[in-house]
């Protein structure tokens, strides 16, 4: 357990393919939530596809968490085979607890000299026990008395977990998971039972996405499954059934973004999801919707590139190609949640933006945070004004892309008499006729520009906290641990420190900002890429303080508090 | 959201109230002009609503096709027309959806999307203008050009065997499969409104002669013929008739009765209460 | 430049010899197991040189093959294994060159390449193994996928005919087309030797269950038969064949004898001196 | 004719599609250069595929020429139907002369306006009176004789371009020409008869470009054919074969990149090019070329866009797709030919530094530089020691990406006994197996990243010309506009000036960049883009002193020296 914030509890529950251990993580933030506490998983993968080792990193708390901690209270193995190269992600210490079984190898090497305290667990002879029982269950008990989570929770959350499986195999896996318990004792584990069980919320970041898509109005999603978006999509699937509306999987990524295209072209809401190499192949579509002013949200989650890179890691690296990669002068708006929960919020004002301005929305999200899974509290509905600015009364003369003051031009849904127009991909008169005219041209790139440019982002472009002549700016998951670093800090560091989170990545606020910075004489921009690619973009369009640091490494790992904590000290007593 | 139905009655508008009035940048003598009289004739043998008509297409020639009708048009980005009709069409299917382009935008690089929207079989009509040729680009060879044909960049030919869209379109799948003949504007416009007419995928291949970069081709007018039977039912047969065929059989050849893609679906009144509900724990 | 031909004499290796040693990543019980104990007895039985040999792939379980192999080898982008295969083989003919991948890879993301592969005719083969699934991305809908096969993607089945690798290959011009089960190891050998043996383009489906997210496909060893008749020479006849078959015949359906594309050609000795004379006015 | 440099002598031929006006700009072209002038070519064309009104603008000078002049000096309308268009690029005064035939529609508006001295010339006449006479051969004929071009080089260019024809069709079209020529008469052109005939070399960008490549040692190129690019693979095509490679046309760019990247991997110098919408396909090939470490070079001739644009109409817009474009940190090169003959030079560098870097090159042209079509001395072959760092003995513990000093790690062909090992897009190890582990993945990403930097570009990152406290910098096809525009200002103003032209867009070259700008108190930075791209590239990653200004405008027209010599005046003076 380490200080701040609240009390804060980190267990890794580790095992082969097929032991379970990704099954005992879930319930075992259930069970939490039940008892009123807050918390986080994640799951670590091997190279194999199935059968390697895998590990939940469960992390529990009495307040909202965001990040993983830096070190782990609690590691459990069902046994270690393979485990060397996830262990890479599990620091223990001498005040950790490693929990093993005698039938199975002995620990690791690293994780023996470590000098934590070893305690034996027979959680396969437990588990055999009981008829039928697993060593998952086993090792679930444990854990969850060690936090000290009630046996009812546990219960409930077997049961919410496997119910439909039917009582008898719930009530297997909770005997093998009594047993566990009944050997365990409560550690120093955060104060339980101060929530209301059954008013927290338990969601990963890919699911809070797709929950925001339909909250702003999404009907049609166009799917080609890639690591790590595809839950995002097959969250949706059944549920955009429900709200009347449809997924079609795509042959490629080529064709789902212009899918998309053709739907939201009849007026409905529309989105795909996708990581890196899809987002390559979706360039060209996007400025076809810039082109041709089609409103369309792209989420991207972001995983270590180049090029196929590391599927299953994080990194903020396709920042560049988001920000810059169309071809052409082509006005777009990137948008970035910067918590798991965040993401509910940042893509519905994604739908939001697109709708209102005609444009492609990409919003940014990473592996990290799509894939973490959060028990958190409710997000509320926020009723964005999302209204597609639709020609609906046909005037004389109609003209789709107008040359309107703000920039956006009316624009008619097919079936709307007498709109009839072509949407087109070729620089076209304010009439939608192919144009090769330099005042044509320039009238809609200067249209296409303003309307981005000029639309009232509100508050929403960044979120600061804290004031002071120093400042840190951030961005997506990084922002979780940077607050949680903050926190970590003495008052006299951060009593002079601002946290400038931008949401909002293009287009530039410039005035915001001048306001934001206003006062500010130094400046360090955190981010998770090799070549710090915020940072260049901020120097490219902003007018900074002139004392501008940056901290910038590429992935796989995430960014932990402790680490980010030092930084920020040591840049804070430069 | 929008998922109107078409609201306006069938109306009786002439050929010519189907065009935009915008003037072709097609060569004076390219066969694109007969299809557009021919899909302006079909459009109003069906008498379809101009608001509730949309025509989609990538980029060529052909694909300028959306623009000079009367009606909603997307020219969208070479080779993707096919996923733009799709969209459209799941989202919207009150709206009738045509798809147009050329042989180097449907067969070249949209190729994949032609094999993929014939086995969906999404209610399209999909027009291909094949003149063996890509026209915009002055004259290179396309996936339906014949193997010995000179050209710059295949100076002596491509060597390379041409693509069979109809073989093709029969075996991934298509619903209602038809070649027919620019010059032909009395058969085309049949093809085209039965085309329009039929459930599911329609994919109708033209011969549209390129009278600029193959004058050739204005010898295909003496070359087409009727085919010697009537449409089959059965897939593999057409399939099999035209693998062997010698290319200039014109009308239909084939046509399905497969379940069609992407029906409307009823909203769940519950589904937002069900949202809220569903992440508790 | 390094247009050099194949040196080392044809070798006596074990099919062993042509493991890399490197551990697969995938599931026990894979089928792309028995395909890599196919492919190497075929190479061996064949006597390749492993340094002359190259096995090119995009991305899936069954595109990590090339790693797995003692030869160069090629992992590229998902969908894109042929244009590699196809640009490495043209400018390296003396290289023996295979393209290897899966349903998803070949048949979804990838399918136009296959077309015009086939239609191009190069002298490399391609080798599908064929699980009906995305199994790298856990378990979704492919191209090969039945229409009601339940998913998280699409529940209750995508309703979607699944597409025919064989009877595409032949309609593009496939120059060899054979199916095999990944579990009849013997026979694959046989046909995958055959099939690097034929000219031209060779397209071998290996049907080879995911056991993880497939388990029903452990059935297909009791499924698969050999084809009623013998190979054909009729790509019409082939095609029709395989049309109507009940997807589990095995063995080699058809021999073709196309011309080759992308032969070496002789330099012009004077080329470099013409270049510099060309532009002179 | 306007002042500086030498004596130059604009000419525009205005006729309908199939009147000939190209073919004759083409010969009055070649029969200048005959005659020892220097010249450019370019094309203007309607929207019309063929039989819309189609321009030649011609430039004929005394002193190399690389970009157009203000204005023209002769415009010869063979007929005036929808000329409106094309002469918003044509503009003429009261010291122009402009020709028109009496049995055409009278000279449009806007030329009656400027005052321009009008000549009648009965060219359908004259050309009737010739059997099988044309036009544009008394065109030719006339402003050839204006142009003070001798009657031999006239035949002489004729007998070139069609002497295939036969001696027949020859002798008809110099019978016109000839008839043209003596109606007209010699006006204030340039000094003719300065050169030797037959020691000027007549070629476009776009075949420089080819040239470039082949010299370079390209033997593979894949092709989809894409307006502006395509004459360099039409080009290429038949003169790979003489050279014993070949050149493959792909069903697409996704294609196309990825067949360039097959061949290159079996050690076959490639190349493949595109223009915007072909560039956004392939960015995902790009950066599995990054990642895997294969050379290539893929050529860009930019358009005006977003999407498709204006496909016939020069943009430097590609700017930041071409440089941030990849998704992931991706280290490549890009480079920009920035004139129609340094095409040559700057393409046969780009296959250099693919070679010797393994790593993916793009050589942005444009739509003006690679169509526009110059007489220009011979350029030269220059020898770069092209070679890629193969390993040829394998030693034991080979390991492909190995990580070496430079990052350039030795990499064997195909055919090389023991060097078996997969190429990969996954993050891999030193030895090229696939890798999640942080340490692979930095000592990978660094790797890249050194080989890029570090690399010794010599003096070829920039050409820098003058010297002074001010500075320009500019790059591609409008630096050939600056280059005029400066010789046009007075030596006050020159003298003070010193011109940078990027031919290096990535990787930056921060010491060079100090080196130059070593006493530069102010920067312009001039470029044909709506957004100012390179400026904020500049402001992104270079020191630049504190007083910049940007000039920049999009497409579709390019720009001309005068106009850049007023802002350039204009900003000396502030
Ligand atoms: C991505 C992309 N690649 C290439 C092009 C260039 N291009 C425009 S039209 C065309 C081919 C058109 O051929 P086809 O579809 O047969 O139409 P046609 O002009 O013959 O009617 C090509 C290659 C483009 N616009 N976009
Ligand atoms: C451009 C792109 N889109 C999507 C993905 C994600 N992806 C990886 S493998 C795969 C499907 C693999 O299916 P298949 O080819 O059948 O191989 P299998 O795993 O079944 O052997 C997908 C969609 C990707 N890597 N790149
Ligand atoms: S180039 Fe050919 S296809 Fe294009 S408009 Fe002219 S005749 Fe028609
Ligand atoms: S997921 Fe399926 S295809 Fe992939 S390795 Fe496992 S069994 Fe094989
Ligand atoms: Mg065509
Ligand atoms: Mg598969």
């Amino acid at each position: 357990m380490t200080g701040q914030p609240g009390m804060s509890f980190s267990v890794a529950l580790l095992g082969k393919g097929g032991a379970g251990v990704i099954t005992a993580g879930d319930m075992l933030l259930a069970a939490a939530a039940r008892c009123g506490l807050y918390g986080l998983m994640i799951r670590a993968v091997g190279p194999q596809i199935r059968g390697g080792e895998s590990a939940a990193l469960v992390r529990l708390s009495s307040v909202p968490v965001e990040c993983l901690d830096d070190r782990f209270d609690v590691v459990l193995g069902i046994d270690w085979k393979q485990a060397e190269q996830l262990l890479s992600e599990i620091a223990v210490d001498a005040d950790s607890i490693v929990v093993t079984d005698p039938a199975e190898d002995a620990v690791p090497h690293s994780i023996a000299a470590s000098g934590a305290v070893l305690r034996q667990l027979e959680m396969k002879e437990l588990a055999e026990s009981v008829s039928g029982g697993r060593v998952n269950m086993v090792a679930l008990g444990y854990v969850a008395g060690l936090a000290g989570i009630s046996q009812e929770a546990i219960r409930h959350a077997i049961e919410k977990n496997i119910g439909r499986k039917g009582r008898q195999a719930v009530d297997v896996s909770v005997a093998a998971a009594m047993l566990g318990f009944s050997r365990s004792q409560r550690s120093a584990a955060p104060q339980t039972g101060g929530g209301q069980a059954g008013n927290r919320w338990m969601i990963s970041g890919n699911h809070a996405t797709g929950l925001g898509a339909l909250r702003g109005g999404v009907r049609f999603a166009a799917a080609y499954p890639i690591t790590p978006a595809t839950e995002i999509l097959e969250w949706l699937a059944p549920r955009l059934k429900d709200a009347g509306g449809t997924l079609t999987q795509a042959e490629d990524e080529l064709a789902s973004i212009n899918m998309a295209i053709g739907a939201s072209y009849g007026g409905v809401p529309s989105l795909t999801a996708t990581s890196g190499p899809g987002l390559s192949l979706m360039i060209e579509g996007l400025g076809l919707a810039v082109c041709a002013e089609i409103p369309l949200v792209v989420v991207n989650v972001m995983r270590a590139g180049p090029s196929t890179g590391i599927p299953t890691k994080p990194e903020q690296s396709d920042f560049n190609a988001a920000i810059y990669g169309l071809h052409g002068d082509a006005p777009h708006i990137v948008v970035a949640p910067n918590s798991v929960t965040d993401c509910v919020y940042t893509t519905q004002w994604a739908v939001h933006l697109a709708e209102a301005t005609q444009a492609p929305v990409i919003v940014l999200s990473d592996q990290f945070i799509g894939q973490a899974i959060v028990v958190a509290d409710p997000v509320p509905a926020i009723s964005f004004f999302t209204k597609r600015k639709v020609a609906e009364e046909i005037p004389e003369a109609f003209e789709r892309y107008a040359i309107t003051a703000d920039g956006i031009s009316p624009m008619p849904l097919p079936g709307t008499a007498g709109g009839q127009y072509t949407a087109d991909g070729l620089e076209h008169s304010a009439a939608a006729k192919p144009s090769g005219i330099a005042s044509d041209h320039s009238a809609q790139l200067d249209k296409r520009a303003r309307k981005i440019a000029d639309f009232d982002y509100g508050q929403h472009w960044a979120d600061i906290e804290g004031a002071g002549e120093l400042a840190i700016l951030t961005w997506g998951s990084t922002a979780s641990v940077v607050r949680e670093a903050l926190q970590r800090l003495p008052d006299k560091v951060t009593g002079r420190l601002k946290l400038i989170t931008l949401r909002l990545l293009l287009p530039v606020r410039q005035e915001d900002m001048a306001a934001a910075l206003d006062g500010v004489n130094r400046l360090l921009v955190i981010e998770q890429n090799h070549t710090g690619q915020l940072y260049r973009f901020l120097r490219a369009w902003y007018d900074l303080p002139a004392d501008v640091d940056t901290v910038h490494r590429p992935g796989p790992g995430v960014f932990r508090p402790g680490e980010i904590a030092t930084r920020i000290d040591a840049w804070c007593g430069e | 959201m929008v998922r109107r139905m078409s609201v306006a009655a069938p109306c009786k508008l002439k050929a010519s109230d189907y065009k935009s009035g915008t003037k072709p940048v097609w060569c004076p003598g390219c066969g694109d002009f007969h299809v557009l009289a021919s899909l302006t004739k079909a459009i109003a043998a069906l008498a379809l609503v101009p608001e509730n008509l949309a025509v989609v297409s990538g980029i060529g020639c052909s694909s300028r096709i959306p623009a000079y009708l009367n009606c909603y048009g997307f020219h969208g980005v070479h080779g993707r027309a096919l996923p733009l009709a799709t969209g459209l069409k799941v989202a919207r299917p009150d709206l009738t959806v045509i798809c147009a382009g050329g042989d180097g935008d449907g067969f070249s690089i949209g190729g994949n999307h032609l094999l993929h929207a014939c086995r969906r079989n999404v209610d399209i009509t999909y027009v291909v203008m094949d003149n063996e040729i890509y026209g915009m680009t002055k004259g290179q060879p396309s996936p339906t050009t014949a193997p010995d044909w000179d050209s710059e960049l295949a100076p002596g030919g491509t060597g390379v065997s041409p693509f069979h869209p109809l073989v093709i379109a029969l075996a991934s799948g298509a619903n209602f499969v038809a070649r027919t003949f620019a010059g032909d504007v009395k058969g085309t416009t049949r093809t085209l409104a039965e085309a329009i007419g039929h459930p599911g995928f329609s994919f109708v291949q033209i011969l549209s002669p390129c009278v600029t970069f193959r004058p050739d081709q204005r010898e295909w007018k003496n070359k087409v013929h009727p085919p010697p039977v009537t449409f089959t039912t059965d897939p593999a047969q057409a399939a099999r008739r035209v693998m062997t065929d010698d290319g200039f059989n014109i009308g239909v050849l084939y046509k399905g009765s497969r379940d069609i893609y992407g029906q409307a679906v009823e909203r769940n009144a519950e589904f937002e209460r069900d949202l809220d509900a569903e992440f508790l724990v």
